[in-house]
């Protein structure tokens, strides 16, 4: 698929059908891939990649990237696609600059995951089957899929791409791959045991907004939490009121335009699963007020700038009801 | 630092009896920023108005508190006091420690400490407090009435007559609307035209009205008191300024078959046409989609015969932009589409006609010149069956109505009467559920019809209708106070149809940002005490477009969005709320989420020129709140996830001054 | 008035009597009217009033055809049709002992007996 | 830990202004009793109410947090409750979902002419709040003394 892509970039960068491509780069080490814009078909040649490794979810660069002028070809996974849709929808890209080629992708792992697992001085990585082959200085390792897949991509909500101007590769399915079946598990747990996990998950939390800078939807021109005037505005998490709020604040703002890319707990330096915040969000939408998926078109209302005369109270969450 | 100053009232012993004030006053003195702390028997009498006046001047007070009664009974009161010092009334803010404190709370220390804390909290509001002043903006003395018939012709008429210039937008040919169509007005069994053509020619004549008929409403723009709309004025083809409205024309064109739309379809026009002989502009207009001449060029019989010259074929519509500082809504309704009640076989039988139908069957000017005959035929009937609620009250979706009609019982009593009193040798049955006739002399009307024209009302409905190859039409029916099924060998059939709000009315709520209820009737800005207007300033409604009315109704309503109209268009300026949204541009995404939750349409958005912090520039598309519309709900500033949206007034740093001060202790 | 009976009716029929607004039309457009005691409308309200022994005693409940034109016609959605079949079940269930209880089932298994009865037979018995 | 029956929680109710602060002022203007430790903030409409000022309050020191509104269909504005009701409900949801005590939150719509219902629902509210104690699970101890 890389060398299909490079082609493709290649040809679009010489006709002039594009100025720029956006895609990814090897870094340092095989699995430290960046997103990055390249101008020529040299600077394609001496860094693009498209491996197992190129999680980064492209949408977000193109805010600014689409606002610079000449036209850009963005590669885009099913994932990212969602995104883009997103950001279209909140009028954030202009869609006229973006050329989109739709990427298959077959769930992305990283380096934390691997090395987890075991796996020492990476050097690279392929898909055969249902297996990542990953060569190592000490040779091949295989490794099954499911086991060297992070979360976000074993409960992989979609594998189609919602919007592209071209295609690369077999177009997939959308997949029910039980993506809420961890958020059920903390609902079923009693309040106290809710409560000592989300304790022991956000205690760790360093402040350092990975979270919120990889966010295609935390995409505002100043955060509330660096703006001085805001009230809310914090650089570290002094106290364990504010790591909760932090991140119980950043959940509602996304709320009803996250797409579900998982890209906040993949970037988390403390691990903490923070897209399990993000799905309640979009579980209770899905169970209250109709199923929604934010990204899916450009044209829908988010189910917080909507409502029906016969909407759910609050109480169904505080004095119990039908989720008690 | 502001210089705050903090009235305590007693009220009398309505506050000091629970609270201490003194010791209210003494806590508060020391707060940040209090300069100057004090207790008074009654504020609100001028001796403590004028307390509060001297203490602004004396000690150059920046801020006022004062801990009363309710603001909702004396906030204008203070403020109006403060601001006779020159200090911005909207540097006051009041701790309401009456309705809220002395008179839940028996315990004197409890109550006490909390009058404290309630002007505690005032005081961190007033820190953040800034003056406003409230905006004016200019009225364009001059109102769009958008729907031509009764409603809209009332309302044109009543506001022309306060001296005020008014159009009426009609996108028939010739205003009238529905009315002109009717044949008798109930209770009194008025002619409909003889009430009614007088008005339409009142309108043409006044010089105040102007008539856009044959046009339609493109687009609006602009706010309360500077509306600005573009209308399309459909081309006729002829030239209305030209055009004697002779009628030569229309007896000459060679196209006879097109379907009269002023009679239903019930008989047929010519390609050029004059809706009836009172239209109002009473000019000729050219069916397009039937003209020989305009479809291939061949014809042009119209333009030989019309000695005015007024026939142009190249003519084109045209655009008409115009300001107004009011509009009403009179968009009126329509009779449901009968097609989903193939069991009263309406689409099978032409004997089988909606209520509108049998009014032109009965109108003097109609298809049969008034005699009753049916259509079929064209023989005399001599069983009518009436049956009620066809499509009303009908709760299965896609079909019909949920809501009750209003006008049919009326109407079919109506009906049923003068086809008795006309044809006394005729059977006529009226099947109901309900017989809802509250108004003035309308039970009477009813009962006339039952007891001194014979009419049959039964209890029940018609299940069935069933067309006979002998051209009788056999109905089946329940009586339910008799307990039976009734069949009746009927000559014809009267379906009252329920009637549902014009389909221009959706879009046009949209253009208008009026809001619409699931049916899409226009909804008022308060169901009992502003009927009459839109929540969307400077929207008014007028007739059925707000829901089902007859026409006394109508005529009512029309009057009441006029009288409003005239108390806009009255003023020179309106002073605007300056409580209002503000969007800090730096900081807006041009998400485009606020727009969404507002009620009133005020957010608009801008494509902006900003310098980055890298000194370069960039295009943004940001928000900006039009302070005119803004009424001030705050749905905005939760919506705007970078916080860029604030309420002057109640903004969000305020709030949280608030409640910082309410939960230190 | 037989409280259990009628709850056992909405329950099993599903519908809601309340939302009748005594038109009429269920019975007017009934094909089997003329044969019957009790007609449509009436069976909801009797339904509604609690008067269910009548309607049970009742030939009117095999005389409706199930045609549905009443629950196509009515204007509120009430469903007439399924007031009478639920009667007409509520009868059925009366007559228990004439009936197998699902135990009873397993000995009259023979290999023959296709696989769709015997499930019909356990979904109508273990009701 | 605190004693049930000397603990007086600090209850901060956000009124609407149009219908449940007019509730709460009849309330007053009928001399219901309810206990001294709600106190009421005026916002223009439900919708006004952030959920940073929800939090701020439990930072602060709040032990329960109630929005009263107009009833849904009546709201002043036309929709600002039913955006309300939306959010708050998922806010809500999200702090059940942290473990934290989902009693301590509350959304009742009081209409202008509801006073009895008004001191009833503060009543009861405040009752909830001092059988659960002081907030624990979402305080800044630096806020408190």
């Amino acid at each position: 698929m890389q060398e299909v892509m490079l082609e493709k970039a290649k040809e679009l960068l010489q006709s002039g059908a594009v100025d720029r491509v956006l895609g990814w780069k090897a870094g340092e080490f095989a699995y430290d891939i960046t997103p990055c814009v390249f101008a020529s078909a040299q600077e394609l040649e001496a860094g693009f990649v498209y491996n197992d490794f190129c999680g980064n979810n492209l949408s977000k660069y193109l805010i600014k990237e689409s606002r610079k002028g000449g036209k850009v070809l963005a590669f885009l996974k099913p994932c990212d696609t969602y995104s883009f849709n997103q950001l279209i929808k909140e009028h954030r890209i202009v869609r006229e600059n973006v050329l989109v080629v739709g990427v298959p992708c077959q769930g992305m792992t990283d380096g934390e995951t691997l090395k987890a697992k075991g796996v020492k001085g990476i050097l690279g990585i392929k898909t055969e089957g249902e297996d990542f082959v990953i060569n190592t200085l000490y040779g091949d390792r295989t490794m099954a899929k499911k086991d060297a897949l992070p979360e976000r991509c074993l409960s992989c909500k979609s594998k189609k791409h919602v919007v592209y101007d071209e295609l690369l590769g077999q177009e997939g399915d959308k997949l029910d791959s039980g993506r809420f079946d961890l958020v059920n598990k903390l609902e079923a747990m009693d309040p106290e045991e809710r409560f000592a996990f989300w304790r022991g998950e956000l205690s760790r939390c360093i402040r350092c907004n990975a979270c919120r800078n990889v966010c295609p939807a935390c995409s505002c021109e100043k955060c509330v939490f660096d703006n001085d005037a805001s009230g809310v505005a914090q650089k570290a998490a002094a106290d364990s009121f504010e790591e909760n709020m932090f991140h119980i604040i950043r959940a509602f703002h996304v709320a009803g335009r996250c797409t579900d890319c998982g890209e906040c707990s993949r970037v988390c330096p403390q691990n903490i699963p923070l897209h399990l915040l993000n799905r309640k969000f979009i579980k209770d939408i899905n169970t209250l007020y109709g199923d929604y998926q934010a990204g899916e078109d450009t044209v829908s209302r988010a189910p917080l700038t909507n409502f029906t005369e016969g909407d759910a109270e609050p109480s169904i969450v505080t004095k119990g009801g039908k989720k008690a | 630092m502001q210089r705050i100053g903090v009235f305590v009232c007693w009220c009398g012993s309505n506050i000091a009896a629970t609270v201490d004030v003194s010791a209210v006053s003494e806590a508060l003195s020391h707060e940040p920023g209090v300069v100057f702390s004090t207790n008074y028997q009654y504020m609100c009498s001028e001796a403590g108005q004028n307390l509060i006046k001297d203490a602004v001047r004396e000690h150059k007070l920046t801020g006022v508190v004062i801990c009363s009664c309710s603001p909702r009974m004396h906030e204008m009161t203070f403020r109006k006091a403060v601001a006779s010092t020159g200090l911005n009334p909207y540097m006051v803010e009041i701790a309401n420690i009456r309705e809220q404190c002395s008179w839940i709370h028996k315990d004197k220390a409890a109550a006490t400490e909390k009058a404290i804390i309630l002007g505690r909290a005032a005081i961190a509001k007033v820190h953040l407090n800034a003056p406003l002043t409230a905006g004016q903006s200019p009225v364009t003395k001059r109102a769009l009435v958008i729907g031509g018939g009764i409603a809209g012709i009332q309302t044109a008429l009543d506001i022309a007559d306060a001296g005020f210039e008014v159009d009426i937008v009609e996108k028939q040919p010739t205003i009238g609307g529905k009315m002109t169509q009717i044949d008798k007005t109930f209770p009194t069994l008025d002619c409909a035209a003889c009430i009614l053509t007088p008005k339409m020619v009142d309108c043409a004549q006044n010089e105040k009205i102007n008539i856009f008929a044959y046009s339609e409403v493109e687009e609006v723009k602009g706010f309360v008191g500077n509306f600005h709309v573009k209308i399309n004025k459909k081309a006729r083809y002829v030239d209305t300024t030209k055009c004697t409205g002779c009628g030569e024309c229309t007896e000459k064109c060679p196209m006879k078959k097109i379907p009269n739309e002023f009679n239903l379809g019930l008989d047929n026009r010519r390609a050029i046409y004059i809706p009836f002989a009172q239209a109002v502009p009473k000019v000729a207009t050219i069916d397009p989609d039937h003209c020989n001449m305009l479809k291939n060029g061949k014809c042009g019989l119209c333009a030989k015969v019309c000695s005015a010259g007024a026939i142009d074929y190249k003519q084109k519509d045209e655009t008409i932009e115009r300001e107004y500082g009011a509009i009403v809504v009179a968009t009126g309704y329509n009779p449901i589409k009968l097609d989903q009640y193939d069991e009263f076989a309406y689409s099978q039988s032409p004997d089988v006609v909606s209520s509108l139908e049998f009014e032109r069957l009965t109108n003097a000017a109609g298809p049969t010149g008034g005699t009753l005959l049916r259509p079929s035929d064209g023989k005399h009937p001599h069983t009518l069956v009436f049956v009620q609620c066809v499509g009303s009250r009908c709760s299965q979706e896609g079909k019909g109505k949920s809501y009750c009609s209003k006008i049919c019982c009326m109407y079919t009593a109506k009906h049923a009467m003068l086809t008795r009193e006309k044809y006394p040798d005729t059977e006529v049955y009226v099947f109901y559920i309900d017989v809802r006739s509250p108004g003035k002399n309308y039970d009477e009307f009813y009962r006339r019809a039952v007891e001194d024209y014979g009419v049959h009302y039964v209890k029940g409905m018609v299940g069935k209708v069933t067309p006979r190859s002998d051209g009788k039409l056999m109905v089946q029916a329940s009586d339910l106070l008799a307990g039976e099924q009734m069949h009746i060998e009927a000559d014809m059939v009267v379906l009252a149809a329920a009637i549902e709000p014009d389909k221009s009315a959706r879009p046009l709520a949209t253009m208008l940002t009026a809001s619409m209820d699931t049916n899409d009737f226009f909804t008022e800005a308060h169901a009992k005490l502003r009927p009459v207007e839109s929540p969307t300033a400077g929207i008014f409604l007028s007739g059925a477009c707000q829901g089902p009315k007859d026409i006394p109704d109508t005529v009512a309503q029309a009057g009441a969005a006029a009288s409003k109209v005239i108390g806009l268009l009255c003023k020179d300026q309106l002073t605007c709320n300056p409580c209002v949204a503000h969007a800090d541009q730096l900081m807006c995404n041009g998400c485009s989420s606020c727009e969404k939750v507002c009620p009133y349409g005020a957010i608009t958005y801008e494509d902006k020129e900003f310098r980055m912090p890298d000194r370069t520039t960039a295009i943004r598309r940001v928000a900006s709140v039009n302070e005119a519309v803004c009424q001030g709900c705050g749905a905005c500033t939760v919506a705007c996830p970078s916080g860029a949206m604030d309420l002057k007034g109640f903004s969000n740093s305020q709030i949280m001054a608030e409640v910082d001060a309410i939960c230190k202790m | 008035m037989n409280k259990f009976d009628k709850e056992q009716i909405l329950h099993t029929s599903g519908v809601n009597v309340l939302k009748c607004m005594r038109c009429g039309k269920c019975s007017a457009t009934c094909p089997s009217y003329d044969e019957m005691e009790y007609h449509p409308h009436q069976f909801v309200y009797m339904v509604e009033k609690g008067d269910i022994e009548k309607l049970m005693a009742s030939k009117s409940i095999y005389k409706c055809l199930s045609c549905y034109a009443c629950v196509e016609r009515c204007p509120r959605g009430v469903e007439p049709a399924k007031v009478v079949e639920a009667v007409r079940l509520q009868v059925i269930r009366r007559q228990g002992a004439n009936h197998l209880t699902p135990d009873d089932i397993p000995a009259l298994l023979d290999e023959d007996l296709p696989q769709q009865a015997i499930v019909t037979a356990m979904r109508k018995y273990s009701k | 830990m605190q004693d049930v029956k000397t603990f007086r929680p600090k209850i901060v109710a956000f009124c609407c202004n149009w219908c449940s602060y007019a509730g709460a002022d009849l309330a007053g203007t009928n001399r219901l009793n309810y206990p001294a430790d709600v106190k009421i903030i005026r916002v223009p409409c439900s919708c006004r109410v952030n959920p940073m000022f929800i939090l701020r309050a439990f930072q602060r020191g709040a032990d329960g947090v109630i929005l009263c509104g107009c009833h849904p269909g009546d709201c002043h504005y036309s929709t600002g409750n039913y955006y309300a009701r939306r959010r708050m409900t998922l806010l809500f949801s999200m702090l059940d979902y942290l473990g934290i005590e989902k009693e301590r939150t509350r959304v009742e719509w009081v209409s202008a002419a509801e006073g009895a219902k008004f001191a009833a629902t503060m009543n009861e509210f405040v009752e909830t709040v001092r059988q659960l104690g002081p907030n624990k699970r979402l305080e800044d101890l630096r806020c408190k003394k």
